[in-house]
């Protein structure tokens, strides 16, 4: 018998989403811009080929990266994905050795033991079925643990598992139906005919001893048809279909398109790679510090995807960046985050099915036509020629400490510098970006760029990292721009600066700005390590926390901000250190607040240990030389 | 009409029941933290663009629990959010929130008005 | 509102007004613009109670309005107002009343300073006694027109011919007090009931059966203000303020405005004509201004004078819609005509007409 | 020599009175406690809650109550104190009823009476039928309603700070201390009985000195959303559907504001109580600029007078919460120990 009716579902859920994914993948490259369309085709048809497929093993199939962070969880995606690979590439060469004929369609493969229920008594054919059990064993343990987690969170030591939507659902269970419809029915069809393996047989002949099997077995294989032909038809609109996204996505990736600062098939991609799998929720500070559990990448990812006005979620965030470090799927999650600010509110529309099948290109309403901010009171530019610009920065201009330090520095390192914002200067602008408004921030961005380009410095040195970022992103500058740590690197190595050790035990908080928003981690470090003990703490460079004071994020309270800046201190200070070093303004003011032990910037760490330069003045004149000449008569 | 070289002077009041506090009601509703200030003035004290111009966010808040909202509405787009004034506040007012606030209510207000 | 306290509060301001014998000084807006009204006095305490009020030729303007707009100088002032005293001195009356608000504030105004500065005292009676040999008496009693007016209210009253009721409905007029600032504003214990309740004219009022309206602005001032009106520049404030208060008058649909100050009925009188031709607005009833007159003018058409020999006509707003409310005939044609029927120059853009 | 013999005379049943005289009675002295009212417990009495914790008043009158069920205490009420007369070391206290009381020392506890609020004419308080005190504000919310004059439930409240405080032209130049506070405490009470009501704080300054002041003021702006706004308001008056129009400038703002009111609530201030004028007079005792009994000295004599045997307790001698006329009261009984305790008086 080579056909049975039962399989229709089956073949018209596969060929669907087979016929889906061609359609969509074609869509995105389309809408890709010509540029990003060159790269994906360099990419597919060139080395990085190799590397894609390799990570698509890796990450789609192994799941590494949450086997990393979470094993359990890891486990469950790598036994859910791998195994169900695994079943479907050696269910394919089972029929293609053991079927009537080779080369069969796909439900022969997947229907095997309907269509050969004799199959697997000895030999070669017992240890190929005993295998498959295995496979098959492997996937339900890993369904169990799903099982679990969708009962009880905790036992994949998930603090938070994200919510579901209604059609997430359905999929969800026709999921999870599959692979213990599939078990009964191979199990039944054993029990008729006395085959099967240690898994399917022995159940089969268990449940012979008291059930009618025969007349079971058939019901189960429509019911493992229909679940997956049900999840296969409603994958497309389900969080599962991270599923083939994420395979299109890493050849993106890998072929070194970014999200940009644009909306496109790229950060569209990237919300439909999001398998909500809850890895960011766990890493987000406003989730365990501040309690906020519904801002997280995976709700805003979600709520792009259902089309939901995203505008508080996207808003209220610290953009401190962790979660794009923790993200397994690799999702530039705050780039995308800043797109959706950009958009401010979105409107929420129903649409109909077919438009969730094939939704339109997200379109976001350009700049607000509202009361923009005007900066055209701005002053006046003539500022003095230097070879070294300082800017503090507004936050610095409120730890006034740290400017008297960098004047120190500056002095005693004898370089030729000038205080650019001395009298107050005016904003980077980098808040005004955060907080969507990029066209009003470049009104000051010029402003400060002129300032820049008529001092002629060669050097730009900041002390905060918020305008280090945007001097680095967003200016076009032809100067070095430096972050004062760097900067008193560059000093220490060129030896202008002749520093004493202080012994002090210091640990080093990396503020968002300048770690992960700047990837400038080890001169900070080389910095400390110069003058004082440095000691490691448990988040360190990528994995180190936000401070909590981040200007990014307009929504939270000042107690909330509070709650996390303590825990942030709590953790830093565990080893009890005599200083908490950091090297921003407002990671300091914040922190702070909120601890007992020292805060200092670099700076001023490095300030006190500048040894006093002996000049000539300073040697006293030992031996009194007569100043006039002597008369002899 | 008659010219009589001289002209009737519109009352200095504030009309406080006639005013519109409808800006306010949106910023407090969304950012409680709006009804606790103090009027301290340290906001307008540490402003990076009060530093150029007589932009004071004290007295713009006042201003708009007032309902005086149309001097407001200009002065209110000379903030560049540096954030300075949250950092001082003595109440913990969320002042940055506060403007983005008031920036989109008016936005609103222009929208739907017409 | 409560009456009781208002009692409770006009008992602590029982102003002391003398009986008889009077020295009179003249206003000069008052003896110019709404003549009618000081003949009124004259007459009535003369003729009607048979008082003694005596008035001397020699008597002049006590140069407030030159005061309060900063060109007579505080010193002069006082010698000028000594000089009064002096003629009242000479003409051998101690009890002083007053026809001017302004002037009655000046007088206060300087007893007070006399009082608490004793040789701002001496030197004015130095300055007089230099530049004319006089001396002078600080008077016994110091009253103003309209409180002796208060003092007679029941006198009128019982001789009154047109109570203060709308003859159509049968009810109380709605009429509005205006006190002149210098009245009491300054010095409450000179005024009756006080500066923040004063009772003068709401006790006339009350007394002739009229109903007061207590307003909101009822305390603002008429507009006046000497700088502001004598600068034509500066005349949009001194309007602003007429216009402040009729605005707040309007909802209690006054009938009549009565004031004591001379100047307050000039401009709360001509400031409405100049409001309706600048903005169009009028704050009576169907279209029309609100009459605004002198409470000697008043008492006179209680008493059933004839309108026109009280002078009402010389004022911008026409009375005729409060005369027929009143229901006290008057003939139009005789309006503008001398005693002897030569017809006189009719006065332009009257308005209520 | 240490002698429990000998009378003290206690002039007020207030706090400051009842507390002094249950200290003494306790450490076994003879009291008699003299109030005029028909019942103890002077203001305490008329109020609802006190702050800052918001405690029902009737707790602390209880307090007292119990502390004044004493056999050393001779209780006697409807007794109005004329004068007091110095004869040798001992007294007579003088009463309206005729009797003469002898006494070794006294303490003067007459405490304070509120500020007569008529007195400010341009709030029209006595005219204006929604015009009202903190004091009767206080009895409305025993009675757990607030009503206008005409039964209907108020929208719109305004508060008036520093009423007869602080102001010249009443001749109280002092700060009567509570008023802010209790102002605060009050339009969070509003708030609690009509929850929709919206309620204007007009300030000159805020004075929120005492524990827990500053915290119950932002609880009002926070929890309450109370407006404040500061400037004194200058004048009052009806519009056409009675309802209170007031005028003040918002200085903050540098310009005049007008306002419409439902209610009109006056914080009174405190003064020198008058029944203790004639007490004052006739004993010779010292009264400051405040017109309040000075003390022999503001340091270490906060409790004795001018003249010797002569003891001061409570807001006598100035503005005092509950919380410092109770200390103060304990206080004197030391004072009036160490003097009973004087051989040589």
């Amino acid at each position: 018998m080579q056909f049975d009716i039962f399989i229709i579902p089956f073949n018209i859920g596969l060929y669907f989403i087979i016929f889906y994914a061609v359609v969509r993948s074609i869509r995105w490259f389309r809408d890709l811009s010509r540029s990003d369309k060159l790269r994906l085709q360099r990419g597919f048809f060139g080395t990085p080929f190799g590397q894609s497929i390799k990570e698509i093993f890796l990450e789609s199939l192994i799941h590494r990266k949450i086997l990393k962070t979470n094993f359990r969880l890891g486990y469950m995606h790598l036994s859910l994905a791998f195994g169900w690979f695994l079943l479907i590439f050696f269910g394919t060469i089972e029929a293609d050795i053991f079927g009537s004929k080779h080369l069969n369609a796909p439900y022969k493969a997947i229907f095997f033991k309907f269509f050969n229920p004799e199959h697997g008594r000895m030999g070669f054919e017992a240890v190929y079925s005993f295998w498959m059990d295995l496979i098959l064993a492997f996937i339900l343990s890993g369904l169990l643990l799903a099982l679990l987690k969708r009962l009880t969170p905790g036992v994949v030591g998930m603090k938070k598992t994200t919510k579901l939507k209604t059609l997430d659902k359905v999929a969800l269970t026709s999921l999870w139906l599959i692979f213990p419809s599939r078990l009964l029915a191979e199990s039944f069809t054993s029990g008729t005919y006395g085959t099967g393996s240690f898994l399917t047989g022995t159940l089969g002949s268990f449940f012979a001893s008291f059930l009618p099997v025969q007349e079971l077995a058939y019901p189960f294989w429509w019911l493992y048809s229909l679940s997956l032909g049900t999840f296969f038809v409603l994958l497309p609109l389900t969080r599962y279909m991270h599923i083939p996204t994420e395979i299109f996505l890493i050849f993106a990736k890998n072929s070194g398109i970014t999200t940009g600062d644009k909306l496109g098939a790229f950060s569209e991609m990237q919300t439909y790679s999001c398998s909500s799998c809850g890895i960011c929720i766990d890493a987000c500070q406003l989730n365990f510090s501040a309690g906020i559990n519904n801002i997280q990448s995976a709700y805003l990812m979600k709520g792009i995807r259902n089309n939901q006005d995203v505008s508080d979620i996207a808003f209220n965030c610290l953009m401190c960046g962790r979660c794009d470090q923790k993200c397994p799927v690799g999702i530039e999650l705050t780039p995308i985050r800043m797109i959706r600010r950009r958009a401010g509110e979105s409107t929420i529309s129903e649409k109909s099915i077919w438009k969730k099948y094939f939704p339109d290109r997200q379109i976001i309403p350009s700049a607000k036509p509202y009361i923009k901010p005007s900066y055209n009171w701005l002053p006046g530019t003539d500022p003095e020629k230097t070879d070294v610009l300082y800017f503090a920065g507004c936050m610095t201009h409120l730890t006034p400490a740290i400017i008297s330090s960098m004047k120190k520095i500056l002095e005693a390192s004898g370089v030729n510098y000038n205080f650019m914002d001395e009298k107050g200067g005016v904003c980077c602008g980098r808040p005004l970006m955060l907080a969507g408004q990029d066209k009003e921030a470049r009104e000051l961005i010029n402003y400060n760029s002129q300032l820049i380009w008529k001092s002629g410095a060669k050097t730009l040195v900041t002390s905060c990292p918020i305008c280090y970022k945007i001097f680095k992103e967003s200016y076009y500058l032809d100067v070095e721009v430096l972050h004062h740590t760097q900067f008193i690197k560059n000093l220490i190595e060129e030896g202008s600066l002749k520093l004493s050790f202080l012994r002090k035990r210091v640990t080093y908080h990396t503020p968002c700005d300048l770690g992960r928003g700047s990837g400038v981690y080890d001169e900070p470090k080389v910095v400390l390590n110069h003058v004082t003990r440095l000691q490691k703490s448990d988040f360190e460079d990528e994995n180190s926390l936000c401070c909590g004071g981040s200007l990014a994020n307009l929504k939270i309270s000042y107690r909330q901000k509070k709650m996390i800046a303590r825990d942030v201190a709590a953790e830093l200070t565990k080893n009890n250190p005599d200083i908490l070093a950091t090297s921003c303004p407002l990671c300091k003011k914040t922190l702070a607040a909120a601890t007992e032990t020292k805060v200092a910037d670099i700076a001023e760490i490095v300030a006190e240990a500048i040894v006093q330069p002996v000049l000539r003045k300073n040697i006293p004149d030992t031996f009194h030389r007569i100043k006039e000449p002597v008369n002899l008569i | 009409m008659g010219n009589f070289g001289f002209t009737l002077i519109k009352e200095r009041h504030i009309d406080f029941d006639a005013n519109d506090k409808s800006i306010a009601e949106y910023i407090s509703d969304r950012e409680p933290s709006f009804r606790i200030c103090i009027e301290c003035g340290c906001c307008s004290a540490t402003c990076t663009s009060g530093n150029f111009t007589p932009f004071s966010l004290r007295e713009l808040q006042i201003l708009l629990r007032r309902g005086e909202n149309n001097k407001v509405k200009d002065e209110i787009r000379k903030c560049m959010l540096c954030g300075k004034c949250t950092l001082v506040c003595p109440r913990g007012v969320n002042t940055r929130n506060i403007v983005m606030l008031a920036r989109e209510a008016f936005q609103k207000q222009e929208k739907y008005a017409v | 509102m409560k009456k009781e306290g208002k009692k409770k509060i006009w008992s602590e301001y029982q102003k002391e007004i003398a009986d008889d014998h009077f020295f009179y000084v003249r206003s000069c807006i008052r003896q110019s613009f709404f003549p009618g009204s000081e003949q009124f006095f004259l007459n009535f305490m003369r003729n009607v109670l048979g008082k003694d009020v005596y008035e001397n030729p020699s008597h002049t303007t006590c140069t407030g309005i030159g005061y309060h707009s900063d060109i007579v100088p505080f010193a002069t002032l006082m010698t000028v107002v000594a000089r009064h005293f002096a003629l009242m001195k000479e003409s051998g009356y101690k009890n002083i009343a007053i026809s001017c608000v302004t002037s009655f504030g000046i007088y206060t105004e300087i007893i007070e300073t006399w009082k608490h500065f004793p040789e701002e005292l001496e030197k004015t009676r130095e300055y007089l006694y230099k530049a004319t040999g006089r001396e002078f008496d600080i008077p016994e009693n110091m009253a103003h027109t309209s409180d002796i007016i208060y003092k007679f209210r029941n006198e009128i009253a019982a001789l009154a011919k047109n109570l203060l009721i709308n003859k159509k409905t049968g009810e109380p007029l709605n009429i509005v007090e205006h006190i002149g600032c210098h009245y009491s504003k300054m010095f409450p214990k000179h005024g009756v009931g006080g500066a923040e309740f004063p009772n003068v004219l709401g006790g006339m009022i009350e007394a002739w059966g009229g109903k007061v309206v207590d307003y909101p602005e009822r305390r603002h001032c008429c507009g006046f203000g000497f700088r502001q009106y004598l600068v034509q520049a500066n005349r949009g404030y001194s309007l602003s303020n007429t216009a402040k208060k009729f605005s707040s008058m309007k909802p209690f649909k006054a009938d009549l405005v009565l004031t004591n100050c001379p100047g307050c009925t000039m401009f709360m009188d001509k400031w409405q004509y100049t409001i309706k031709e600048m903005e169009g607005i009028v704050y009576g009833e169907e279209g029309e201004s609100i009459p605004v007159l002198t409470y000697e003018e008043l008492a006179g058409l209680v008493m059933g004078y004839n309108p026109w020999d009280l002078g009402v006509q010389y004022h911008m707003v026409q009375s005729e819609p409060l005369l027929r409310k009143l229901g006290i005939a008057y003939d139009p044609d005789n309006k503008f005509k001398t005693k002897d029927g030569r017809q006189m120059p009719v006065p332009e853009n009257l308005i209520n007409v | 020599m240490f002698s429990m013999d000998g009378q003290i005379v206690i002039v007020g049943g207030g706090a400051a009175g009842m507390e002094s005289a249950g200290q003494l009675a306790r450490s076994g002295y003879h009291v008699t406690l003299i109030e005029k009212e028909t019942i103890t417990g002077g203001h305490v009495r008329n109020w609802y809650h006190l702050f800052p914790d918001r405690r029902d008043s009737r707790e602390v009158i209880k307090y007292f109550d119990d502390l004044i069920n004493h056999k050393n205490i001779t209780l006697l009420t409807g007794l109005k104190v004329e004068g007091i007369d110095k004869h040798g070391m001992s007294f007579i206290v003088n009463t309206n009823s005729g009797t003469e009381i002898k006494a070794d020392a006294v303490i003067l506890s007459t405490g304070f009476d509120l500020f007569k609020s008529e007195r400010k004419e341009e709030y029209g308080y006595g005219i204006y039928d929604n015009v009202i005190t903190s004091a009767d504000l206080e009895v409305m919310f025993r009675k757990g309603e607030i009503k206008l004059h005409n039964g209907v439930i108020p929208g719109k409240i305004g508060i008036i700070h520093c009423v007869g405080s602080r102001d010249e032209k009443v001749g109280n130049l002092y700060c009567s201390k509570l008023c802010c506070v209790t102002a605060v405490k009050q339009a969070m009470e509003i708030k609690e009985i009509l929850e929709n009501a919206r309620v204007f704080c007009f300030y000159m300054d805020i004075r929120m000195g005492g524990a827990l002041y500053e915290e119950l003021y932002r609880e009002s702006q926070e929890k309450y959303g109370i407006n404040y706004i500061r400037g004194k308001v200058s004048e009052v008056s009806v519009n056409i559907d009675n309802k209170l129009v007031i005028k003040a400038e918002d200085t903050l703002v540098g310009r005049p504001l007008k306002m419409e009111l439902d209610m009109l609530v006056l914080m009174a201030g405190m003064e020198m109580s008058e029944s203790s004028k004639s007490i004052s007079e006739s004993a010779g005792l010292a009264t400051g600029e405040n017109r309040f009994f000075s003390p022999a000295d503001h340091h270490f004599g906060s409790n004795k007078g001018n003249v010797e045997g002569v003891f001061y307790a409570g807001t006598c001698t100035a503005p005092m919460n509950i919380t410092e006329t109770i200390s103060h009261a304990r206080a004197v009984v030391s004072d009036v120990i160490g003097y009973m305790n004087n051989g040589d008086r």
